[in-house]
């Protein structure tokens, strides 16, 4: 449906792309490296086609970007590997292009190349679902800005060179009024990562302290104030657009459904049926977000999303839950508690047990179970919101 | 599998807006209620309405016998508003089964009778069996045969003009139909009774043959998944009422000072009651499209089938709890008369069990997933 | 346990109530109507021990009741059956005792003889689990109050000869202060009572519409303002005890199950596993209620009372919802939906389907279960109460 | 039925501050947490404290064997101390289940090394079996005997110095002992660290038998009813312990300016909890008091069988759900090594399993409260 009919006129927009990646593949040698190689794409605005000219983009709709990529498929242009930098791609670049003075904007083309690296610094212990109640200070001083405080649920921490930061420049002003918005990088002075372990015995995420870090006050995005502002636009940035086209019986419950027709001897009626239940749930699942998907392609946005999520959760909890008792005794063998940093996370490479521990946080990250009800039931249904004891209070002044 | 197309048509929408109007103007709640008071209301001017003038009986027709030719999906969307008005209206028992069975085996001039709206037929099976086996004798003697024994709770036996009566499986399968006059049926008062049963009995009864062998058990698994995919959409419409009923009434109600909406615990089941409601729509929607394909041509019927039960014993459970949650969010006055919220938990609890409990559905899901028991 | 051992000593209190059952016993003849001996019961101090001399008491303390009741069995004197006049024994006598001046105090005497019936007029339209938002209004004149406003839920009101009742008398002031509590003449003019149709058919209940309804000034106990601190006084006499001593498998669950015995062909391993399950909830609901009902035996109130309600509620709803599926087309038969105004109802005498219906009403009647849950998180575990928007304001100013 | 009385004794409260008081210091959460990280922590010294010192090897020994000669209810306190704690000692298995088959048995040698705490005993089956019956080949001669076969994931069978073997069923019923050098007991690395698993294989094993016939089944059958009791207890203990931990997490963790226990979706989902968590602690008080009254001759096994199904299969589900939800409410934090709650969920997961899930112990039930599905 995506692909255009080759005989049909290509709009204004479209000529740019096509022009451009034609150029591109002109400048693209086969003695290039990679990073060279992707350096060119960036240059001729096929980084993100939306972003504007000299950023790495054409200035064309964002609608567009689908198109580009197939025109750069057709003309052997290889984009970078998303994954490699995904906080870079899906966070920080859409942040710093749209809220980043000249100076700072000169890292996209290093995002894009895989020069940096980058992670993302703003949940702390004390501000989960509350991102508003980052503790962490950004004191002004003669050179800058001198961070300390501790980060968490960090991924990635420990390969890369940059950061996003929300940081608290005023304690005077409420919550949500004292934050900025800051690059770091990842390797000066004072910054220690550490490998936060999990109940799966290894350590996805990290813990980032912050020490007497400086900044240069060319580092802050936007105005002092702005932070949480600009950091509503990131989080607006990670929310994972919603696949459509899954296939059926895909991710945890073909896992679960494997095991239960590879173990005949602990089938169950009861069992059987949950199975069942569950199966039915998950396709039920599985076509709200391949209609929203469709309404998405149409133009209509539904709210479909945040109940995919909530739903996602559950099921994967329920099933990975289920599938212990369906191993009779292999279910409760462990395979490592090791405390390892893998490089990402898969549900289906390993045994039921390290499923149903890892399944745990799927309620939890990127929004709990908790919040993504509350969005629910106040954005799609119109309910109201809870009541706020914390809107008009000076940050210092509240109750830790 | 074909790709799905699952955002309404046109066509659909204009369907919608007329059946909805229609109900509106002669089946609110107040005459709905009156059945339970009166069951012998007169309900002519609406059976007239929407199979005559509206044309809803020719609905699952094919154009070369008249009929309107649509789509499941149409037919899916008809039976979601009458869901929504809780409405007294034989569209499933007998303009979808019946009809499809009639259509299925050929009985034009009885498809005639239905399509026009002259006639409605009802399937002897009992409410609450997982197939339409009637359970009775069929002995045969050429395009005739007679009829013996007793059908407990059959939908909307009471009034109708054919009774469609079908014994044996597979190759031994037999689909008669008896008239009204040659049977007996015996209305009782229903839990619900917005969709009234009743016991039919057969005392030699004479029929006539519509079908036998093979071809007849298509036809039986035909109407058997195109009504349970209609039934299913009636659940989500009385789902999404129910849910619909709910929110508006939080947002209004107030205790403490403020709106029941407005307390989080409240607040949440919603969340999780609109979650399940909106993927129940969604496979329903999906469940109709897949039939209609299935109906063109384009997709195998075991899918059809497949998708069918999915939907229907996903929505079924779904509706129940919509409506019970619809009725404890509205307290007190959810348990009066006066309130219209006991209309779709009478509806929503009754329809649970047409075609077979969720449980019964999902053991009959379970081999076309390859999750079997042995 | 309760029978205390003939050769043991009585206590000066024991005493008491012996010598008053003696007394009455004496005074009784065999040609006396029952309303005659239980005035002489009552005039002996042997309706409520507890209640100070005079009022139909001994003054004694309020753990004699049962003794008393044994001692009076033994002596042949047969106590009024308290389900004739069940408001008026369980929550008007003990408020009236406790608020009432002498002239007030005097219907004490006709609560016990049956020969005044009471009904509660508490609940409204608008007011349910916020008791504090009764409307109806007690005006002052100089015969009294005059009272109009609109009652719900009101049962034997269609019986009853006097009323307690809730009005409010000053709208200047929140809403908890401006409430009043009176005695009301149900056969006063301007008392309308009507039945309120229920969703099973019947009316169990009534509204009672109050249209310029005139009481005396005397009619009202205790003072102005005091509405809402005598009707908790009221409420907390209303609480049900917690049996204790309930058999194994009874109430719903031995419905249910005598369905599952008796209909062996709507049998499957799916209802069977769920009617287990809720044998198995019943089972444990029930040892709950053993264990506070030997704690409160042995002077250690506990706080499994309201999570006894909210069991029960629960169960009976799934167990009536089950008790269809689990008799096949018999489910869906109902036996009448005629408006009837039964004496009163029983879960066990009619069709699965009223059961199914009526039970709905068992998570509202009573306080629903989100208002116990509510009690239980705030009460039992120490969580913090629900913000309040309406304690400080005046009545009239309050968004209805 | 006798009067059950289920307030807490004199005694039981003693146990409960002896046992506390000595996993608090003895088996901390970083303690319990060691033991995933190195399989190998010595842990003898714990074995030593409550096998030997505090005398719970002994507890359920009679007085004539030197034992304490307790009752199941002063046990099941004991147990749910354990659960409470998650504390990795070996009572339910050598203490209650094979030390109840030895006293049963008569197997006054075994009897007094278990009770002195000198030697652990474990049952060889597969930890989520619902019988004890280990699924091995005993070839008898007289009283010894030869063992072939192999167990899966028998419960604590590393470091146990006796492997007791059950086989057959009824009057086929054997039961006996293979010293631990005669077998070969693997562990492996568990979900649950605190109650390791091994697999065990036997391969021409000499054996002694403990008994055989009636008279073993009756011992097998008590001791699988005595151990579903403890067992419960025990996940009582988790559920109450997991629900103590979020309570205390949701006064104190504040996020938008509240203490998260104020909202009212996490106030009612608690309420649930502790309604669910205080019927399982009365079930399985109960469980246990009729336990001991019918080893004191007042009471029927067959009424403590029932009670201990009751117990066992709602406690069993009330754990992992205690768990599970005290998990979320801690958000993040719970899902960190740093918070002892993963220790809990991990007990509470392998504990559903052992002796059989829920449903397959509601299966148990079933018979004995005459609701049979045929």
């Amino acid at each position: 449906m995506s692909t255009t009919d080759i005989e049909q006129e290509l709009t204004t927009e479209q000529q740019a792309v096509v022009d451009a990646v034609n150029a591109a593949a002109a400048a693209t040698t086969a003695e290039m490296s990679d990073q060279e190689k992707y350096g060119v794409q960036f240059d001729h605005g096929l980084a993100w086609v939306n972003f504007p000219v000299g950023d790495g983009g054409l200035g064309v709709s964002t609608s567009l970007r689908e198109f580009a990529a197939d025109q750069m498929t057709k003309a052997g242009l290889q984009p970078p590997p998303r994954g490699s930098n995904t906080i870079g791609f899906g966070m920080a670049a859409p942040t710093i292009v749209a809220y980043g003075n000249e100076e700072q904007r000169a890292v996209l083309r290093k995002i894009y190349t895989l020069e940096t690296i980058f992670c993302q610094l703003f949940s702390e212990p004390g501000a989960g679902s509350d991102l508003a109640a980052v503790a962490t200070r950004a004191v002004r001083n003669e050179d800058g800005y001198l961070i300390n405080g501790q980060k968490v649920w960090t991924s990635s921490a420990h390969n890369a060179d940059m950061a996003i930061l929300v940081a608290r420049t005023d304690t005077e002003v409420p919550k949500h009024q004292g934050l900025s918005y800051f690059l770091l990088d990842m390797h000066a002075p004072g910054v220690e990562v550490r490998g936060l372990r999990q109940i799966t015995g290894e350590a996805e995420f990290n813990e980032v302290f912050l020490t007497d870090v400086q900044i240069p006050a060319g580092y802050m995005l936007g105005e002092p104030g702005q932070g949480w502002k600009i950091s509503n636009t990131t989080l607006n940035n990670e929310r994972v657009a919603i696949g459509g086209g899954n296939p059926r019986e895909g991710g945890m419950i073909a896992q679960v459904a494997k095991t239960w027709r590879d173990n005949p001897e602990y089938r169950d009626p009861l069992l059987h049926d949950e199975l069942v239940r569950l199966w039915v749930e998950v396709e039920a699942s599985r076509m709200m977000s391949e209609r929203l998907s469709q309404k998405l392609a149409a133009g209509q946005p539904g709210p479909e999303g945040s109940g995919a999520k909530l739903a996602f959760a559950t099921n994967n909890q329920l099933l990975s839950g289920l599938e212990i008792a369906l191993s009779g005794v292999d279910g409760l063998r462990y395979d490592t508690y090791e405390m390892r940093r893998p490089v990402e996370h898969s549900m289906t490479g390993r045994i039921p047990g390290y499923r149903y521990l890892r399944a745990k946080g799927n309620s939890i990250e990127g929004g709990t179970s908790e919040i993504i009800r509350n969005i629910i039931a106040e954005r799609v249904l119109g309910l109201p919101g809870e009541h706020r004891v914390d809107k008009d209070v000076a940050f210092k002044d509240l109750p830790k | 599998m074909t790709d799905i197309d699952l955002l309404p048509s046109e066509i659909e929408e204009d369907l919608r807006d007329s059946i909805r109007s229609l109900l509106e103007s002669k089946s609110d709640s107040a005459f709905v209620a009156s059945l339970y008071d009166d069951p012998d209301t007169d309900t002519s001017a609406l059976d007239a309405a929407w199979a005559e003038e509206l044309g809803l009986a020719a609905l699952l027709v094919p154009e070369e016998l008249d009929g309107a030719g649509a789509t499941i999906s149409e037919a899916a969307v008809v039976s979601e508003e009458i869901g929504r008005a809780v409405a007294p209206v034989r569209f499933f028992s007998s303009a979808v089964v019946a009809t499809t069975l009639a259509v299925r085996l050929g009985a034009t001039e009885l498809v005639e009778r239905l399509a026009a709206g002259e006639a409605f037929a009802a399937v002897a099976c009992p409410a609450t069996s997982a197939t339409l086996d009637s359970g009775v004798t069929v002995v045969e003697s050429g395009e005739d045969a007679v009829v013996n024994g007793t059908v407990p709770g059959v939908i909307e036996a009471a009034g109708a003009d054919e009774l469609i009566v079908v014994s044996g499986s597979g190759d031994d399968t037999i689909v008669a139909s008896v008239a009204a006059a040659d049977a007996k049926a015996e209305a009782f008062l229903t839990l619900d009774q917005s969709r009234r049963l009743a016991d039919v009995t057969f005392a030699d009864a004479p029929a006539r043959v519509l079908g036998r062998g093979a071809q007849a058990a298509d036809a039986v698994r035909a109407a058997t998944v195109i009504g349970r995919t209609i039934l299913a959409a009636e659940q989500y419409g009385v789902a999404q009422r129910s849910f619909d009923l709910a929110l508006d009434y939080i947002k209004e109600r107030r205790q403490f000072g403020r709106t029941i909406g407005s307390y989080q615990a409240i607040k949440h089941r919603m969340a999780d009651l609109w979650l399940a409601v909106s993927q129940a729509g969604a496979a329903v929607t999906y469940a109709a499209r897949v039939a209609s394909a299935w109906q063109a041509g384009e997709e195998t019927i075991e899918e059809a089938e497949l998708c069918s039960l999915v939907a229907g014993s996903y929505a079924s459970t779904v509706a129940v709890n919509a409506a019970e949650e619809a009725l404890q969010m509205h307290g007190g006055n959810g348990m009066t008369w006066e309130f219209p919220l006991h209309l779709y938990l009478k509806r929503a609890k009754a329809d649970e069990l047409i075609l077979g409990h969720a449980a019964a559905q999902r053991r009959q899901l379970a081999p076309l997933i390859d999750i079997t028991l042995d």
